[in-house]
């Protein structure tokens, strides 16, 4: 085991594909000899050359589509969208047709993709703040994978990139830094199994993404006020593995979702709903959620603080679940 | 004529073919045997035919939703594209389609498209695909003059450009976008002159003149399969019926679309065949006679055939992810 | 009160804004001289004229956006998007611009302006059969309405135009034909204000748009047997008003959503979540979706069926949870 | 030279502030008091004070997120735009929208646009409004070169030059898109070309001319009021410093950019006046002296302004409805 970054861990597994297969390109804005926006592909270009390692035009629906095309013709793009708010732009080539040809045109047709993208923030204002897992993993024909760790990350991408699927792999620009242990031999994840982060028997907090480390970090600190979280990744929302969760609330009776986008409507809700109906009997308490202030993010740092959960958000909600 | 009797024949039983299957769709829709929209080629039949003979068999074609002209140009299976607009199991899309999305791959057929536009950036994908596999296939890709405002055209086109790709991209002019004629939506009316903005060629041809496009679509193909990278070609045309079923027409006169039937794409290419001595009015006629048959049998098969079986709704949905790696 | 169909009531509410008000317009493809791809502005056309009825190239992305810099330059535009599939072209427009715009420059500009578009189906394949409500909900800075009924739909497009807020307002193709009472005179609904269409005793049924005539449908048979269901129409799915819902559940113990869009993190799963949460201790049984199978809509009428939620499911989803 | 002194002067001030202010707000960023993304328009000033100089005050402005200099060209309060890079509540957006996303509606200053190209369609809206209004102003919009190769430019100028609307469209080309250089991502590099398209008239001028660049935005401008339609103008300038902050510019040379800062508009401006007798040299230090003053008490106004208040964070996500109609 080696400690990487969230972003070496990205690249790792980019090199380790494209080498293994002739037909992995990746493509989007930077991402040549810029190195991409978040330094993700950086010495890729290097490596593979202008070739495999394409530089598009700000055109986010034309090479999303584009790539849709090249899967379609056999090859397996890898195409990196910047942020996940520029998807926005790309939306109707995903849901229309990435997700869609494999099932429409009766299983003839094969889009073996991967989109990536990073949420994330940081005084970026209101366009460029925001996070839409719940709006992907709610379409049919997409897979959908969010990891929190340098290992997930890194086991997930190669899976998505050897995926038949097109698959929508949600970064975050705030893990990139982040280091982990990640194994020196190559290995895959498969798609559809939550992750126990961390044991614990008082409450469930139920997440995924960069609030995985933040839930984490709360659950240290109430560990010491005695009080056990059972932590759970998803790491894949689409689709989705809510087996772990039932089964620790069965444990714990209280669950918390804890996630970085608006409540309303999100992932988070899909999360509360499942567990409510599923674990009716179990349940002592209702099923939180903790998100995002529903209001556009505002650039001002001091205001910006105070939109998502946080450490002390997260603590806070458990010791009122368990009280 | 540059053209031999065969294939003359060919194309026009071809435009017939294509014709009578629309006529009979339009029937069957009548009875409810055929659902949603459905957008029929009545007019347009030069242009498929015309594309299809200039392309290799394994050259891959994108179209938009008005779309069945094309399969049957691309020898598709008349059965198969009617069981389709039934929701048969048979038909080209297992009856997942309709008659807005059709695929056969075997042909190189890869779909109709109903988002008007959308396409276009797929169509570049797949060119790029073939070159970077070291396939010497060429992509043709159709739209509507209307699909030309939207921004996948531009960008889709400027991307092909910049990448040089072996792309062909045929504008099927018929003069209206559903209600709205060329001038109302396009700044400029000829929209072969839209490729100016990309240092691309752009031809225009008369879409109704069957030997017409086949010369300049091959032409175009020649030169994109040469590296020239992507070509653009307006082929003007019109549309002898409605958008799709049920369209009142108030946007044009009956004198305009009369006007416009004089220049039938069929009986100018019956004219010229005969003129040409390329072929008798016996020979005609029983091309038309078979291709009666034809679609008749279409028909049959397709009423005979089993609709999708209820277990098949949740089928191809995903690829099964192998999961031994794991 | 006259009996009128839904696409006339909103046509009167479109009549009577545009006479009330010169600013008032529409914009969109084919909504003059065809008078609207579902004949909803038929005969507009003929008394505003092409200055104030005005047919728009294909180019959903350019079309919403001009009609948020109209709405910020003092008008009040209604963009019809034929379908709300179509939407996703401009999503970018609606979420970045439209939604974000009032707020991000601190409340400086107003984008009064209203985006009508369709909802359903019927043998129309998967790129048209989709309905994104619940992603519209998820976006703070929208307003998003979807109405079941003529003198909804009227009341609220009358003040969807009158807003100064973007309001998304969400139609249904099968409930055009649809016919209900109206009253002669001019009247307005707020937003925010679901609205109890049936009373009942054993179970509440939360729903919107088309659904909810599937669902009155239901109860009038349930009611034969003795199962008495209160049926409660959003209407507006945000604001969301969900003491109507609260108080019924408090009755009834019982409650099913009934929704037409795919239910991972779709709208259903906020309303169940928020059940789930806010009457914890009233409910009997968990809070039950009903919704449209996860897959692409398919083509063929026999598996298109099988794919919406309609009166005879609803019924068994209901017997089965008062059972 | 057609230019008053006072004008000279005052462009010549601007220009200074732009640059000024940009240096300052550079070094402040790397103190940590303002944050996100930060892009400098340094090396372009010419471009927004001449522009400016050529509209009237009730024309309209929309650009992108480089948008600083346009703020400052446009007679808005350092003091505010500093505060809004501070996330202050006394910034132009109260601190909302930083950098990025800068509007002062007083002076029709319609805001800094993030979403490459998104904002185009707003400027065409806008210009509609205008002339539904019966209100004279011309709408300017500002965007990269590396902009243009997004849907929404081609769709955007499309529709307005369909509509013929009074929108002067501005391309600043300082040549790269983050990394990319015009040629890697534009089928054509001279981004004026891409009027052809629409029929729109298509100019180029020298970016770093400010007296240029008022010119021929006059024109345009005259053209457009007076129902000529939209105009496209291709602004050739160059961006001395990163796209924004941590460039690590591997994709240019050192060499690259000194050589273009010989071109430098600023040096430039003030060689032009002293040639022309238009002012002194203390003049001009003057000036200079009165930036620096000017910038200074930005920063110091700034840094003194409140954060805004955590109720606000709530506040104008709507505007409240009026109820009591219902
Ligand atoms: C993005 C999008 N917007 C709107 C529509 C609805 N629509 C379907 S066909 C059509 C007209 C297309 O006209 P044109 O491109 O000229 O093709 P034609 O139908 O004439 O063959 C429209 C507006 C759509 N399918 N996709
Ligand atoms: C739709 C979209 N895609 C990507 C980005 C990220 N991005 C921000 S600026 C930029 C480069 C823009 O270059 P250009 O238009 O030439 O303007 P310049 O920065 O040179 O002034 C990119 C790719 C974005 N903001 N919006
Ligand atoms: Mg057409
Ligand atoms: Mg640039």
């Amino acid at each position: 085991m080696a400690e990487t970054t969230y972003r070496d861990a990205i690249r790792g597994a980019l090199l380790e594909e494209m080498r293994r297969d002739e037909r992995v390109l990746v493509l989007g804005e930077e991402v040549g000899v810029w190195g991409g926006s978040y330094a993700v592909t950086r010495g890729l270009h290097e490596e593979f050359g202008s070739r495999r390692i394409i530089d598009t035009p700000i055109a986010e629906a034309e090479f999303v589509g584009a790539a849709v095309g090249m899967a379609m013709g056999g090859l397996r793009p890898v195409v990196e969208l910047m942020t996940i708010n520029f998807a926005l732009v790309a939306m109707d080539q995903i849901v229309n047709n990435a997700a869609k040809i494999h099932y429409m045109f009766g299983g003839q047709i094969r889009v073996p993709m991967v989109m990536r993208m990073a949420a994330g923030w940081g005084q970026l204002g209101a366009t460029h703040s925001q996070t839409f897992e719940g709006w992907f993993a709610h379409v049919p024909g997409l897979i959908v994978v969010m990891p929190a760790t340098p290992y997930d990350a890194k086991g997930l991408l190669k899976s998505a990139i050897r995926s038949d699927n097109p698959v929508v792999f949600i970064e975050h620009s705030r893990l990139y830094g982040m280091k982990g242990e990640v194994p020196e031999g190559e290995y895959l994840l498969p798609f559809g199994e939550s992750d126990i982060k961390r044991q614990g028997k008082d409450v469930t907090i139920v997440t995924w993404s960069r609030m995985l480390q933040v839930s984490l970090a709360a659950a240290e600190t109430l560990t010491k006020e005695g009080i056990e979280c059972e932590v759970i990744d998803l790491r894949t929302l689409r689709p989705l593995d809510m087996a772990p969760v039932f089964a620790s609330v069965e444990k714990t009776h209280r669950a918390l979702v804890v996630e970085e986008g608006w409540t309303t409507a999100g992932m988070g809700a899909e999360i509360a709903a499942r567990i409510s109906r599923e674990r009716f009997d179990s349940l002592d308490a209702p099923v939180e959620r903790l998100g995002q202030i529903e209001v556009p993010v505002p650039y001002a740092k001091n205001l910006e603080a105070l939109m998502f959960p946080d450490e002390a958000r997260v603590v806070e909600a458990v010791r009122k679940l368990v009280a | 004529m540059a053209v031999e009797k065969g294939e003359a024949l060919d194309w026009y039983r071809k435009m017939v073919l294509i014709r009578r299957f629309e006529e009979q769709a339009e029937g069957e829709y009548g009875k409810g045997r055929i659902g949603g929209f459905l957008h029929l080629y009545i007019g347009e039949e030069a242009i498929a035919v015309g594309a299809m003979a200039a392309l290799d068999p394994d050259d891959d074609v994108f179209t938009h939703y008005r779309d069945h002209g094309y399969l049957l140009a691309r020898d598709i299976d008349p059965k198969a594209v009617m069981a389709e607009l039934f929701g048969k199991s048979t038909g080209v899309s297992k009856g997942r389609g309709g008659s807005m999305h059709m695929a056969d791959v075997q042909r190189h057929l890869w779909g109709g498209y109903a988002i008007v536009g959308g396409h276009i950036p797929l169509a570049a994908g797949m060119a790029f695909a073939n070159r970077y596999l070291g396939r010497s296939s060429v992509v043709a890709c159709f739209l509507g003059e209307g699909g030309t405002n939207i921004g996948t055209f531009y960008a889709g086109l400027n991307l092909a450009a910049v990448w040089k790709l072996p792309l062909v991209v045929i504008v099927e002019n018929n003069h209206y976008a559903m209600g709205s004629p060329v001038e109302r939506v396009s700044a400029v009316r000829e929209i072969y002159r839209k490729a100016c903005a990309f240092d691309m060629p752009g031809v225009q041809v008369d879409g109704n003149d069957v030997l017409a496009v086949r010369n300049v679509v091959r032409e175009r193909v020649a030169v994109a399969r040469a590296g020239g990278g992507p070509q653009l070609i307006e082929a003007l045309t019109y549309r002898f019926r409605g958008h799709s079923m049920g369209d009142p027409q108030r946007y044009r006169t009956r004198e305009e679309v009369e006007t416009a039937k004089a220049g039938d794409p069929i009986i100018r290419w019956r004219h010229a065949i005969l003129e040409g001595g390329l072929a008798t009015e016996g020979d005609l006629r029983k091309s038309e006679a078979a291709v009666e048959a034809d679609v008749d049998e279409a028909i049959r098969y397709a009423l005979d055939s089993p609709a999708p079986e209820a277990g098949e709704i949740d089928r191809d949905v995903l690829v099964a992810e192998e999961r031994g790696h794991g």
